[in-house]
Order: structure tokens, then sequence, then C-alpha cells
């Protein structure tokens, strides 16, 4: 099967489900959720089929796709975690729906799912972007239908006050990319990625600047993507208004795709070894930042989804941290692993607080006092969650900072791996703050009054299979890692 | 399949089982561990009839979880972890019979006791460096709970303390860990213990120095060496005492066990380099914290600073377990006696320690206070409480007849002759110093002991019927350990056997 | 003569995009952002590139800053109230100007044959309209596609945001 | 300087790329000097067509095949797009924020603070 048939099936049908949707009201909207979680499942599996012999470089992708390994498997894991965002949006359908000015009860909410759609094929076709213009394209693709999902619950002005928050910064931020891009396409008169590698590999020594000028540009703009300091600061608001779900798919979707991005643009690069050690330099000064700067900054946090803002800003230090590491020549496979590990416990994080934040009204981590007592399962998988988050031995979180620490430490990245350390001490003491308030500390009044939080099946199971796969990954990490190229 | 999964397996289902159903958690938590203890009994047995001596790996079972990269879960037994065992699957033993259970909450204490004890167990049946790492931190996250749930004073700041320093500590080691591994050409990348010590003789891994300063610093801190020792004494004193057997008694051992199997025989030289240094804090250790001990008017906190105290002379053991040969040249040998006084002396040391902290859990229940001008009198209303307190008292302070004497007497003598031929080195003056200590802990020992159960019995406790004595379960329990110190006190060479020949094998 | 156009619209467009920062009242910014565009596509001509000039008008000067001039009537913003200008972000901001600027004046200087006149085009008379087009639909095909879809999801979001009542 | 030099006198690469770069960085000082949330969006097209403006001079400066590099012109037009919509999107935010909250200023926006 031609593997861009993938995106066109997913963008058809996200097209379809709006067409019926808007055609016919009278639909429940749960079940469009329901066809979406369908349709990417579907796709999913459609990823093991696919036969990139049977592209064809003259129908229109001209160097601009690529459908090797390290793409399908990103394809892959966007679309896990689309089915997992489309479940936990149909959790949220009922809150978003109260925001919104509606006629019906359950109106406004379809829309959701077919922008879920649309996001995936966009990062989708991030991980497969091999042309400084397609990623351009397919970024704004995700950027655009971000703006909306963050806006979405009109009716809360926390959430648009996130949409405008991530609105102007995220314009800024293409500002900046494009502005790069135009410079790497003046100096070198290509935008392909492979053909850029080809020219450094023997350029003059005089073109490094207006190179390092461009590719600068570029990095700003892709760290507002992954979270990363220059650009950190609009994460803990904007996930905060945010509706969960799409603070979920921001936090490992879009992170995950502009890291996709990030390994090409730095794999191009590598050709050219004094450039490389420039831009490399330049990036392990960032990673250490944002580690610092996330971790110290969540401590102090009180809300529980600012406080996985902050921690998501420091797991883009450790995956900066990684490809800061990528002479090492085994950090692609650690970043991959990490962002597998990253996926199901940040996943199954977001999971608890959205039941425990939709019960209670609130995502204070005081809210979360005698989950314990109260919903002893649901306080198993999150304890689950953070402790993988915070990298210990038998979840799958250990790996992932197993394989990045070795692949830093081999890429002679000390002063890295020593903040790194200082990080994941920081990290202990604000995942403990969530355990301790679960287990030690005693309901509120009100809390205790209030009925045992009900979850769906459909949803009951996502959560069990999430903390299943932490647990049995976490001991046995090769089924994930034969994945990786 | 080796048994000694079945042995961890045993454990960790019966930590699901506690989880999964409170109401017969009670039950199941004494069936367990009765069992594991029964289980490794008899691989003991089995094991002593079917090997030679102690170098001998034997159960070894291994797991290939990631071939490529050298990532295995590797299990064995050898004489020196066959020791450990012993003393792990005694104190959990212990640490479920002999004391309180309780009174909220059961199932979540006792999943999150045997968790404990999975790790510790599964820590000392590994033979790869990577899963002796992982099963000690699978205790991490426990201790924090039930310090925080059922710990007494200053419990939840203790809890905090203990679990960031731990944590910190061992990602330090993890560095160290994959310092060791990267270090290594890729295509012999292992965690295996024994395989990393061969790899060093034959010259194939060279390490840097910064790789021995993080496993030595990583260790170390798990163990309470001097500077670091702060977290240790408040989080024995304020967690439950089950938690203060196991954690106290076999889980801090696993840091001296580290040193012993991986980095003593890996780096003879900076060993021998820093031992100046490491003797100096083993000094602060011994003195520092003994005096410190004397200080304490609390019997717990006395304990878990007298804990730390004696961490001092396994160090010792382990310090001067390098000698150099008289005719120079950089070459060494290892020093049976410091080793296996080393050995005998983790043993010995988890035992009594563990035998305290059962006693002054199951006194804290009866008086809701140790302090020890609220005590006194103790043995005459319960004489098998006096008996066994000062089993446990003698045991620790040393005396003739309990396995702490042998290892102290071991690591005494083995230490004085390790600095060469040369009159008066440093080491025999360092060793000549240690020696003191063992004054220091005869006199808070003793004193703790008379405050406790000699004297006036206060007026609260005259006639009152809350002092009922120990319970016929509680004390087989801790007779049980009795027996086993005994039994080393006397038959050290039975012991040395094992232990000798595993830590020379390397 | 070429150069003299370049000066003229040049000093103009920035004059005019200074305006944008400085101008206290909503409608005035938007005034002079048009002719700040207006402005660039002139420089657009200057450079041979019509078809791009003539759309810079159309799309930039007419659509999109009628939007915009559109939304500020509809809220009816008034003039700004002076607010007091923040002492650090305006030095934050100096500096962030500064460190720009270097490294965009060290960039262009380096760079080779910078200050030589542009070569003379030979299109053998093909019209850039063409050329534009046959690049656009052939080689430029699939990132064509996803801008379409782009312009759905935007219209899905505007529809969705603005919408007085959900069906 | 005489007539006939005048005439030929055309502007060279470096010229327009410096003029472009002073339009962003006009359009960057806009966004951090500015709180009203309309004319941030207006800095952010500035800076979008100063990068225009380079993509544009660069065609004209390295051509390809005798004409203008087109390339970077098709790549100006999805710029364009793109920056339409994303305007359009915010613009359609920015109202929904006015019906709420009857602001303009970016130092209003409060509400998220922990």
């Amino acid at each position: 099967m031609n593997p861009i048939l993938l995106e066109a099936v997913l963008v058809c049908y996200a097209f379809l489900l709006l067409l019926v949707e808007a055609f016919n009201s009278r639909m429940p909207r749960r079940y469009f959720g329901w066809a979406a979680v369908v349709g990417t499942t579907v796709v999913f599996f459609m990823t093991f089929f696919v036969d990139s012999s049977k592209m064809n470089p003259e129908a229109g992708y001209y160097g601009f796709y690529a459908a090797d390994t390290l793409a399908i498997l990103f394809k892959r894991f966007i679309l896990l975690v689309s089915v997992c965002v489309l479940i936990m949006a149909i959790e949220f359908a009922p809150v978003l729906v109260r925001y919104l000015p509606v006629e019906k009860p359950d109106a406004g909410s379809g829309e959701m799912y077919s922008l879920v759609l649309f996001a995936c094929a966009g990062m989708m076709w991030m991980a497969s972007a091999q042309n400084f213009v397609m990623i351009f394209v397919s970024v704004e693709l995700v950027t655009i239908t971000f703006y909306v999902m963050v806006a979405m619950m009109r009716g809360n002005r926390a959430s648009l006050e996130a949409g405008i928050k991530f609105l102007i910064l995220g314009a800024i931020a293409t500002s900046l990319n494009v502005y790069g891009i135009a410079w790497i396409f003046g100096t070198l008169g290509t935008t392909e990625l492979p053909e850029i590698g080809a020219i450094l590999q023997s350029i003059d020594s005089s073109l490094f600047p207006s190179l390092l000028f461009g590719f600068g540009l570029i990095f700003a703009g892709i760290s507002f993507k992954v979270a990363a300091f220059p650009f950190q600061f609009w994460v803990p608001d904007v996930y905060q208004g945010a509706p969960t779900p799409v603070t979920a798919f921001l936090s490992v979707g879009s992170k995950a795709s502009a890291f996709v991005v990030l390994m090409r643009v730095l794999e191009s690069m590598l050709s050219n070894s004094e450039l490389s050690s420039k831009i490399l330099f330049m990036l392990s000064l960032v990673a250490g930042v944002t580690i610092l700067m996330g971790n110290l900054s969540a401590i102090p946090q009180t809300n529980f989804k600012r406080l996985l803002a902050y921690s998501s800003i420091a797991h883009a230090g450790y995956l900066l941290m990684g490809a800061a590491s990528i002479v090492s020549g085994n950090s692609g496979p650690a970043i991959a692993y990490y962002l597998m590990a990253y996926l199901i416990s940040n996943m199954l994080a977001f999971g608890v607080l959205l039941v425990v934040g939709k019960s209670t009204g609130s995502d204070e981590l005081v809210h979360f006092n005698g989950l314990g007592k109260k919903s002893p399962w649901l306080a198993t998988a999150l304890t689950l969650a953070v402790l993988s988050l915070a990298g210990l031995p038998f979840t799958v979180g250990f790996f992932g900072k197993f394989f990045i620490f070795s692949s830093a430490l081999q890429a002679q990245q000390f002063i890295l791996v020593g903040i790194g350390i200082l990080g994941i001490g920081c990290g202990f003491y604000y995942y403990l703050k969530v355990i301790r308030a679960m287990f030690w500390l005693p309901a509120s009044k009100e809390q205790s009054i209030s009925s045992p939080i009900e979850i769906s099946k459909p949803y009951a199971v996502m959560l069990i299979l999430l903390s299943i796969s932490l647990i049995i990954f976490g001991v046995y990490p090769e089924p994930i890692f034969n994945l990786i190229p | 399949m080796s048994p000694l999964v079945f042995l961890i397996l045993l454990l960790i289902l019966t930590s699901i089982f506690c989880y999964l159903s409170p109401a017969s958690a009670r039950r199941t938590a004494f069936m367990g561990s009765a069992l594991q203890l029964i289980l490794f009994l008899s691989l003991l047995l089995i094991y002593l009839f079917r090997v030679e001596d102690g170098a001998e790996v034997f159960y070894g079972w291994k797991w290939e979880l990631l071939p490529e990269l050298g990532v295995v879960m590797g299990l064995g037994m050898d004489g020196f972890s066959a020791i450990m065992l012993l003393l792990a699957t005694l104190v959990t033993f212990a640490a479920v019979w002999a004391t309180p259970a309780p009174e909220r909450s059961v199932g979540f204490y006792y999943g999150n006791l045997f968790l404990i004890a999975a790790g510790v167990v599964g820590a000392f049946a590994s033979t790869d460096l990577l899963f002796f790492y992982l099963f000690h931190e699978l205790a991490l996250i426990p201790t924090f709970l039930m310090i925080g749930i059922w710990g007494t004073g200053d419990k939840h700041r203790v809890a905090w303390k203990v679990t960031i320093y731990l944590a910190l500590a061992s990602f330090v080691l993890l560095i160290g860990i994959l310092g060791l591994y990267i270090n290594l050409p890729e295509i012999s990348r292992t965690f295996g213990m024994r395989e990393l010590v061969d790899l060093a003789n034959s010259g194939v891994l060279q390490t840097p120095d910064w790789v021995f300063v993080m496993l030595f610093l990583g260790f170390g801190a798990l163990v309470s060496l001097f500077p670091f020792h702060t977290w240790a004494p408040g989080a024995y004193a304020c967690a439950p005492s089950s938690v203060a057997m196991l954690h106290a008694g076999v889980l801090k051992k696993f840091g001296l066990y580290g040193l012993l199997r991986v980095v003593l025989p890996i780096f003879p030289h900076e060993m021998q380099e820093y031992g100046h240094v490491l003797l100096i804090l083993i000094l602060g250790n011994i003195f520092f914290v003994g005096y410190a001990t004397m200080a304490q008017r609390r019997l717990d906190w006395m304990l878990g600073y007298s804990s730390v105290m004696h961490m001092g002379y396994i160090f010792l053991g382990i310090a001067s377990a390098m000698v150099p040969f008289a005719g120079g040249g950089g070459s060494y040998y290892l020093n049976p006696l410091s080793l296996g006084g080393a050995g005998i002396l983790m043993f010995a040391h988890g035992i009594s320690i563990a035998i305290l902290f059962a006693l002054s859990g199951q006194l804290r229940r009866r008086t809701a206070t140790l302090e020890f001008s609220e005590l006194g009198g103790m043995g005459k209303t319960m004489p098998a409480f006096g008996l066994l307190m000062g089993m446990g008292t003698f045991a620790s302070i040393g005396l003739p007849g309990f396995a702490n004497f042998s290892g102290e007497l071991l690591v005494f003598f083995g230490a004085f002759g390790s600095g060469g031929a040369q009159f008066l080195n440093f080491y025999q003056i360092a060793t000549a110093i240690a020696v003191w200590g063992v004054v220091v802990s005869a006199i808070y020992g003793l004193r703790a002991y008379r405050w406790t159960c000699f004297g006036e019995t206060p007026e609260r406790w005259v006639g009152s019927n809350e002092l009922v004595d120990l319970r016929g379960r509680e004390k087989f329990a801790i007779w049980i350990l009795v027996v086993f110190s005994l039994l080393v006190g006397f038959w050290p060479q039975g012991f040395l056997k094992l232990l000798i020949p595993a830590l020379l094998a390397q | 003569m070429q150069l003299a156009i370049f000066w003229i619209f040049s000093v103009l467009m920035l004059l005019f995009a200074g305006l944008v920062v400085v101008m206290r009242n909503p409608v005035a910014s938007a005034l002079s952002l048009v002719m700040c565009f207006i402005c660039l596509a002139g420089l657009y001509f200057t450079l041979d590139a019509f078809f791009i000039g003539i759309i810079q008008i159309l799309v930039y000067a007419g659509a999109v800053m009628v939007l915009f001039l559109f939304i500020i009537m509809l809220l009816n913003l008034k003039e700004e109230v002076a607010r007091r200008l923040k002492l650090s972000a305006f030095f934050g901001g100096g500096l962030v100007l500064c460190g720009f600027v270097y490294a965009m004046v060290k960039a262009v200087i380096n760079l080779p044959e910078v200050w030589q006149t542009a070569p003379k085009l030979e299109t053998g008379g093909i019209s850039d309209v063409a050329r534009i087009g046959f690049k656009l639909f052939e080689t430029y095909n699939m990132p064509l596609q996803i801008v379409g879809v782009i312009l759905l999801v935007a219209t899905i979001g505007v529809v969705f945001l603005s919408s007085r009542q959900l069906r | 300087m005489d007539i006939a030099n005048f005439a030929e006198a055309s502007a060279t690469l470096g010229h327009y790329l410096i003029v472009s770069g002073l339009l962003f960085g006009i359009g960057l000082m806009a966004v951090l000097l500015r709180r009203n949330i309309i004319i941030l969006f207006m800095g952010v097209e500035m800076m979008l067509n100063a990068a225009n403006l380079s993509l544009v001079a660069f065609s004209r400066f390295h051509p390809v095949g005798g004409g203008p590099a087109v390339d970077s012109q098709v790549f100006l037009f999805f710029i364009i797009t793109v920056a339409a919509a994303e305007v359009a999107i915010g613009l359609a935010i920015i109202v929904a924020l006015y019906r709420a909250k009857q602001t303009m200023h970016v130092e209003d926006l409060d509400s998220l603070r922990f």
C-alpha cells in the first residue's frame, strides 16, 4: 500500500465525519467520537501494510515525503496518541459543552473529534516531512488546529486566554521559523533536507554566519513546539487553560512530532562537523536551561495541570539532552524510546486528571487528597504514572531515562548529565507531592461527601491498558525497542 | 527456571494479594512470610549439599531483555548472596511475625511491606548490576508511603527527606553504573557483576576516575557513610518498626554488597588511593555518630544512630580489604580476614538491629513512648521482653558468642594487618582508634538496656494491665533471629567457608 | 533609477512600519500597516516579482487588513489608554533587538556576492504567473493539498468560535 | 554622480536583506512593546512579510534557468495563505474574548495564575 494513503484516508474520513455531523443534527455526538476512534484505529493497522517502494516520486512527492522506518514508527505513535485523546475527548464532552452556547445538550462536541483527526494527520505529515516547505505547512496545520482546540471552551475565560497566548506566541514562532527557512534557502538554494546535507559536506566556512543565523531561527521555531527554553513560557498557561484532552494531545503528540522534525534537521546538518558542533553546543545549552527551568519551576506548583506542564518542559529538556548527544550514534533510539515512555505515562496521568477534574470541578492538587481511599484504582494508576514520569525502575519511564543518560554519557556531556541529576532530584520532589496528596493527606470535608468517581467502561479499559503496558514495558522493554530502527 | 524466581514471585504475589483483599491480608502476610522463609531455607540446604564452596553460582538463570544491549536479568546465588538472602528472608519473616499490625488499611500496609521485601530479596539474588539496582529501587516508594502513613513523630518531614536523599543517591549510582557500561567496547557490553570484574581484570574495561567517584558516592550515601548519614537515624526512628527492621537490617546492606562485589575488585587502585580519606570518614562514622548515639534520650533514635555507627566497622573491613604486596609493584591481593569480617558483620548487624527494632516497636505499642525518662523496669513486668532485649543489646555491642563479636574481631585483625609491613602505619593507627568504638557502643547499649528494663517501673504503669508480655508468635520470631546470631557467633567458620571463596572468586 | 525607487519604497515602508508601533489609535496603526504593505508590494515590483506584488496588494492590503479594520470597528476599540511602559520590557526588548540586528548584519555581510547587482533575467517570454502556476500544481502539489486542509480547519475554527448558537 | 550612472544604479541583495531585517526587527519591537493584542498581531504580520521580502530578494538574486527561483515564490504563497488563516482564527478568538471580557490588553489576561 502506498504510504501516502495513510494521511489521505485520515483526512477524507475526518471530512466525511464533519459532513455527516453538519447534516445530521439528531445523532448523538458521542457516536462521532467512537467513529473517529474506529477510523484512527483502522489507519493504525494500515501502517503495518505500507510499502514505501510503491511511492511514485513524480506524483507530487518530489522529496517532500519520506516513508522510512522512523516516519512509520512515529505515525503509529501519533495514531495511538490520537486514539487515547479521542477517548478522553468523549469522556470530556459534557464539560466542554458546559462552556458552549448550545441548542441541544451535546451540540458542539462533534467538531472536536474531527479537529483531533486533522491535527493527527498534520502530525503524521510532520513525521514524514523532508523539505522545509513541507515542514512549514504540516507544522502550521497542527498549530492552527491547536489554536482552535485550545480556545474551544469559548465560554471559559481561561480557555480563551490560553488560546490568545498560544496564538500570539505561536505566530511569533512561525515567523521566526519562516525567516530562518528563507535564510537557509537563500544561502544554500534549496529547501530539501537530504540535499542540504549533501551541500553542507563541502561548504565554505564564510557561509557559517548566515547558516547559523538561519538554523538558529529555525530551532527557535521548533523549540516553541517542543516547549524548550526560549519559548517555554506559553506552556503552563496554555496547558492549564486548554481542555484536558487537548492538553494531553499537546504535551505528547505535538512534542513527539516536533522531535522528529528536529531529528531530521539535525541529521542533515551533521554532515558538516564544524557547523554541527556549534549547533550541538547551542542545543546542549538550551537543554540544560530547559531541564533546570522546568524542574525548578515545577516545585512550588499547587495545580496538578500546571505541574504537569512544567514537568513536560523538563521532559523536553531531557529529550533535547538526547538530541544534543546525537554524536553518540544511539541517541535516536533513545529519544524514540523516551517519547514512547512519555506517551504512556503522560496519557495515564492526564487520563486520571481528567476524571478527577471532571468530578471535582478543579485541577488543584488539593482535590487529589484522599484519592487513595476514595478510589484506590485511580490512585494506583496515577501513582504508576508519576513514578514513571519520575523515572523509577519497573516502570517504562526508567528505561527512557536509562537510554537518554547513557547516550549523553557516551557523548561526554558530563555537565548536562550533572544538570540532569539535579533535575531528577527536583522531579522526585514534585512527583512525590502527588503521591503524598493521594495517600498521606486526608480528604477535605466537601470531598468526603461527594460520591466515588464514576468512569465509563471504555475509559476504564484505556486506563487499565495504559497501566499494564507501563509496567510490562518497564520490566521487558524489548517489544518497544525492537520497533525502533 | 531458577527457584529464586519463585522466591521473588512469591513475595510479589503476596504483596498483590494483600493489596487486593485487605480483609484477609493479615493471614496472607503470615503465610507468605513463613512460606518464603521455608522455601529459602530448603534452597539453602540444597545449595549446601550440592556445592563445594561458596564460589560457585547456583540456581543461575538469565532472562535476556535486550540482548543486543547487554541488558539481562540475571539471578543466581553464591556463598555471599546466600548469606544475604538468608538475612533478608529471616528479617522479612520477623518483620511480619514480630511486629504489631496497624489498625487501619492493613492490606495496603502488608502489600507495601512485601514489596520492600521483594525488592530486597531480588537485589541480593541478582547477579547483574542493573537489576541489583532496579530491585533496590523497588523498595523506595513503599518506604515513602509506609513512613508517611504509619510512622511516628515527625514522620512526614522524615519520609520526604529519606526518599529524596535515597532517590538522588541511587540516581548518582545509576550514572556510575552507566559509566561502567559505556566504557566497555560495544560488543562486550554487559551488566553482569562477575563479567564486569573479569573484563576489568583482563584490561578490557578501562574506566575514568569519575565512574569510581559516582559509584562510591552512590553506594556510600545508601549505606549512610559519615557525611551522608543524616537521612538514616530519623528514618529508622520514625518508620514503623517492620520497615525499620527491613531497611536498617537488610536494605542498607545493599550498598555494602555493591562495594564488596563490584567497586572493590574493579577499582583496587582507587580503593587504595582513596583509602586514607575513607578511613577518616569511617572514624567519623564510628566516633562522631557514636557520640551522637550516646546523647540520644529516646530508644528509637538511639537505635537509628547506632545502626549508622555500626556501618563504620563494616566500612573498615571494606577499606582494608585491598592489601598491597610486600614487594610493591602496584599489585594487590584481597585480604580474606577483612572480607570475611565485613561479610559476617553485615549479617550480624542485620540480625541484631532487627531484633532491637522489633522489640522497640512492641514496646512503643504498649507504652506509646520511647523516652528513656519515662521507661524502666520493663524486665520485671515483661520478662520475655527483657530477656530478648538483653540478647539483642548484647549482640549489638558485640559480646562474645554473638555474631557481631566474630565479625568485629575479624575486621580488626584484618584492618590491622592491611597497611603493609611498616610499623604503626595509617591502617594500624585507625584500627587502634576504631577499637575504642566498641567501648562507646557498650556504653550506650548497656545504658539503654538499663534504662529500659531495670530500675523502678514508672508510676503510670504500676498495676496497669497495658504491659503484657510478648505473645508466643512474637517470641518465636525473635528467638529465631537470636538463634541465628548465636549460630554464627559460635560457628563462624561455617559461614566464612561460604563467604570468603565467594568474595575471593572475583 | 532602480536604486532610487528602492530607497523611496523601503524608507516609506519602514516609516509606516514604525508608525504601526508608535500610533496609539488602532485604526491609525492598521492604516499605517496597509501603507506599509503597499510599499512592500512596490519593493516586490523592483525585484521583478510582479505577480507576487499584485497578490500582496490583493490579499494583504486588501483582504487581511480589511479584516483587521473590520474587527477594530466592530469591537469599537477606542484610543488606547497610555499605560506605563515597563522599563524591563523596554530594555529586554532592546537587547533582543540589538542581538537580532547584530546577527542579521553579520550574516548579510558574510554572504558571497552580496553587494553585486542582480543578474539579467532571460525568461524566454514565459510570464511569472505561468512559472509559478506550473511549479505550484506540479512539484508543490502535496504542500498545496495540505494548505487546503489548513484553510478547511481555519474555516471550521472560525465558524465554531464565533457562531452565536451551536447546533 | 552623473545622470547616466544614476540611471544604471540598482539595489543589491544586501540592501534588500538589511531592509527586510529591519522590518522584522520593527515587527519584533511591536510584539515586545505593545500590549494591545491586535497590534501584536500586526507586528507578527510584519515579521512574516519581512521573511517574504527576503525570499523574493533571494529568488531574484539567485536565478534558476534564466528566471527568478520560483520555488521561493511558491513558498511565499503558502506563507501568505497560512498567515491569512492564522489571522482569521486569531480575530475569531479575539472577538470571543472581547465578548467574554471586554478587553484587548495582554495584561488583563490574568485568570491563569497559580
